[in-house]
């Protein structure tokens, strides 16, 4: 099996299309910022953002111009407040509008079961009596055909054109595997047509193949694995570095003004070369202090049957 | 939520939050689950662990069943949340085998705006299409509004906030026609409480209208009905918010949030 | 939280009850023949038995009687062929007819999908120029209502009365854990108005909250945890004992006749008090003569936060 | 499957169903992956692998991914395929995200009852509400026909069994009407090639239907027709079914079924 390892400026550009539907996937851990950082650093524009809580990560990528769209259910700086840079452009259409489509998280996630099942539509029994619906015209309610005539709203599949979702490991074939919170990646992943897998570590097909259950992602759906260490900063992976909660907070000012803003993407993206360059900048001391205890999993035995 | 430090009277000086924690606590005795939100809600749940519900497990929508948190969380993602937690899933079976299923006792809902029958505003202020503010939208609360056997609400009152018409109905609450929400068929019997810097408000069985129940120590009915955009229906038992107990405070002091970050 | 632990005998006796739709789930993989046994010497009555693939298992569960129908995707005993005792029910209706409900394998997984999720209905890509559905009213066709207008198929929920499964370990809450293959128990379980989780070990609650990835069925939907070793005899459990071939082969034989079968029946579960029993009665040698070397899988870190 | 051993004129002897294992390993050349049921296709992806086809992933129903087994499966739920494979995944993800999104190139898939147009039969002989002979059922037969990107069909032949009619439609393969196959919007192309103890058969683009392409040493087109019930048709380059190459025979008989289980 050829290996898909790249570098992420070469995953990037060669998967990465102007004008693409991307999903950065992740829900509070494993967000993919490196990711967000490259398609900023070349400069990427019209993409439509999927994501269920665009975090800081698509404020920064709004604020740097590459979206004209979000699809999202939950809008904000999680444990913080606003996207500053979002927001603007919501509400003010400063510098430009930016086109949303909104559903709850049960229909984002619906949204991408679909998609990765090559199903037409995904029934969900939300959105009763709520507005939600009226704002988008793609939940539409549905009849079961069963005798308790029982109503459902569905959604429609969401297949991103890329999908980018960070794990903790994977091998040159792009076999992922994730521990702790697991979100949407699985589905985002299967849903999409191409699959950019970020890890922190890349390890021997041996160690996925020692515990089968714990592979998240398989490399059949994958493009380009990438090794990219702490590339979820400010976001956290699970056992290797906490959630960088100052730099939520530190955020809100920074996107608070343009002017701000920009200057960050200027020393913090623009100004790098690349995501080792971020994390050199940030200093060792900084990775030290978010470094976890251990808690291991203890260790299950498959059984060897030859 | 900043609010000024009180007297019990007796001595004891705890803060609005402290009291607000307090009084939502009490409300899970013997609950069993409780869907989990950041800030407020989680400590609630941390001191009920501690009191008047020794059984209940936490769960937050980001896939965590049953956990025990070693610092306070700082998000409902928080990587403490995962480690010795009982079982972490997908969001998709979190949202589809527990909660659409009617698995989830106890959740906690708050809003921007807010009406009489509990329906919460957590979408926009003005105009959906150009909108004054854009707040961050559903996430779970419109389904967690549905399948959550009962929600407790959690919010600062103001009167643009406890509004007569929502700018926005992103999560249902009562219809104002009981017979019609009983044949709605939901898992969830919808909100049950409100919980305010000032009061704290059940629903009338009859009307499904929220109902003044009791009012904090030193709160009149004036500030109340001054910080509410409708006149509201009063239990004919009003009482005073019971205060915090001793017992209540240290665990909340010592234990819970010795930071003070929430409950300051 | 109070212990669900209980043995098998009071487990069955509270929880499965005549007239009942009983699953006992597991692809191959962990079926709880005990539980199936129990459920003979209980002489319980009238169940409709719901399985993707009646095994050996129900072939004996409806040899004893137990059964008035059958819920299923594929009905053979895997690798070797027929399952006698049922075949003779549906070709002869000796000694009394039996009941069919059939569906596709996919099919039966989205009807305990949608009985998990509280859906009236799940949309499935299948059935298409299939007789399958002119013999099961149950799948009717629909028509997505978006622009597309594909066609699928929908199956109704499966919300069994009762659902058996075995886990290779749980607390005596239940939080249940399994490794290797996971055929579709936890949507079976979550189904389920009731459920038994039967396990080769009890272990404390912190072996399973060391590792919460792995748990696959939660104990806020257990009602009583069994500890039974050797539970799933013929069937194996990955990393304890391999499956036994040889009886697979062997029921062929028993099954053919009516009157071998009732001795069977007789000599291994009427005629013995217990699940305990059946395992000294084969003996010590036979067990080990199952048992796998080791594969362990290594462990992970999830990191202590505090 | 038992058949007679051969012997190919020229000294090697080798048994039918190495033959047809043979045959149909090379029908996989170049493909990625494979859903594998027991028995011989089995054996044909793993000849396949060693042979035409190094990349093949090995996928069964019972959710593994990439499988590496250490000992001839006995079932598609044998323990030995998920020690050491890839992914482990629920049934569900199987159907749902594999196979139903058409990432499974090829799958086997076998009957007692097939027609001209690749229609297979795996569930009763007789009347379905009274058969004659109960069989398994579709298991996952059904939707493999309908998302698998080819099929591949090895049957015994028999008159009974390569039918004018099925008794029942378990698993749909060509219409007879091209036009109709490709607008049906389905990721799976139908059967391509059925491989049998007799010969190997292709379908033909223009009609859907099966035909005849090679015939095994020593069968005569006589015995082909004997043991179907249509009158072929017959590819105009019909040619003699290549003997198992002396590599192959090694292979099968020392690595992959030193027991003879299925290859004797």
């Amino acid at each position: 099996m050829t290996s898909k390892v790249a570098p992420m400026r070469e995953a990037v550009a060669d998967l990465v299309r102007d004008g693409d539907t991307v999903a950065i996937e992740g829900f509070t851990h494993l967000i993919c910022f490196a990711a967000g950082h490259e398609i900023i650093r070349q400069r990427k524009r019209d993409l439509t953002l999927a994501r269920m809580t665009p975090d800081v990560v698509y404020d920064q990528m709004v604020g740097a111009g590459v979206a004209r769209k979000l699809i999202f259910s939950w809008l904000g700086n999680p444990g913080v407040g606003s996207l500053h840079a979002v927001r603007r452009r919501i509400e003010d259409r400063d510098p430009a509008p930016l086109e949303i489509e909104e559903y709850s998280h049960f229909g984002m996630v619906c949204r991408y079961v679909a998609g990765a099942s090559n199903l037409p539509f995904f029934p969900i029994r939300s959105y009763y009596e709520s507005d939600i619906p009226e704002v988008n015209p793609k939940i539409v309610p549905m009849t079961s055909p069963y005798d308790d005539g029982s109503e459902v709203y569905v959604v429609p599949p969401l297949k991103p054109d890329v999908t980018i979702v960070h794990a903790q490991r994977a091998d040159r074939e792009g076999n992922a595997q994730i521990w702790g919170l697991l979100g949407c990646q699985k589905e985002a992943a299967f849903a999409a047509d191409r699959v950019i897998v970020v890890v922190e570590e890349l390890v021997d097909g041996d160690v996925i193949r020692r515990d089968p259950n714990r592979t998240v992602i398989p490399g059949i759906v994958v493009d380009a694995v990438v090794e990219e260490p702490f590339a979820c900063h400010p976001s956290f992976a699970q056992g290797y570095y906490d959630r960088d909660n100052a730099f939520y907070l530190a955020w809100d000012a920074i996107a608070r003004d343009p002017a701000t803003l920009e200057a960050w993407l200027r020393e913090w993206v623009h100004g790098l070369d690349s995501h080792a360059d971020y994390v050199e900048k940030w200093g060792a001391e900084h990775w030290a202090s978010l470094r976890p205890g251990p808690a291991l999993s203890g260790e299950v035995d498959y059984g060897s049957y030859a | 939520m900043s609010v000024p430090s009180s007297d019990d009277g007796g001595g004891t000086r705890y803060s609005k939050n402290e009291l607000m924690i307090a009084a939502s606590a009490r409300l899970l005795a013997g609950v069993e689950n409780c869907f989990v939100g950041v800030g407020l809600p989680n400590i609630v749940c941390n001191l009920a662990q501690r009191t008047v519900a020794p059984e209940l497990q936490l769960v937050y929508e980001s896939g965590v069943f049953g956990a025990r948190p070693r610092r306070l969380p700082l998000s409902i993602g928080d990587p403490t949340l995962a480690t010795g937690s009982t079982a972490v899933t997908s969001m998709f079976e979190l949202f589809a085998f527990y909660l659409q299923a009617g698995l989830i006792d106890v959740a906690f809902l708050g809003g921007a705006q807010i009406d009489r029958f509990g329906n919460l505003n957590t979408t926009v202020i003005g105009d959906y299409a150009q909108p004054k503010v854009r707040l961050p939208g559903s996430g779970g609360a419109c389904e967690i509004a549905i399948h959550a056997r009962k929600i407790l609400v959690i919010m600062r009152q103001a009167e643009r906030s406890f509004v007569e018409k929502l700018h926005f109905r992103t999560s249902p609450g009562h219809s104002g026609d009981p017979a019609h929400d009983r044949d709605r068929g939901w898992s969830g019997s919808g909100p049950t409480n409100v919980v305010t810097d000032l009061a704290t408000y059940a629903f009338d069985e009859e009307t499904g209208e929220m109902t003044l129940r009791t009012m904090h120590p030193g709160v009149g009915l004036e500030d109340v009905r001054a910080n509410m955009a409708w006149e509201p229906r009063v239990a004919p038992d009003l009482a005073e918010t019971p205060r915090p107990t001793a017992d209540e405070l240290r665990l909340l002091r010592e234990e819970l949030d010795p930071g003070r970050i929430y409950t300051k």
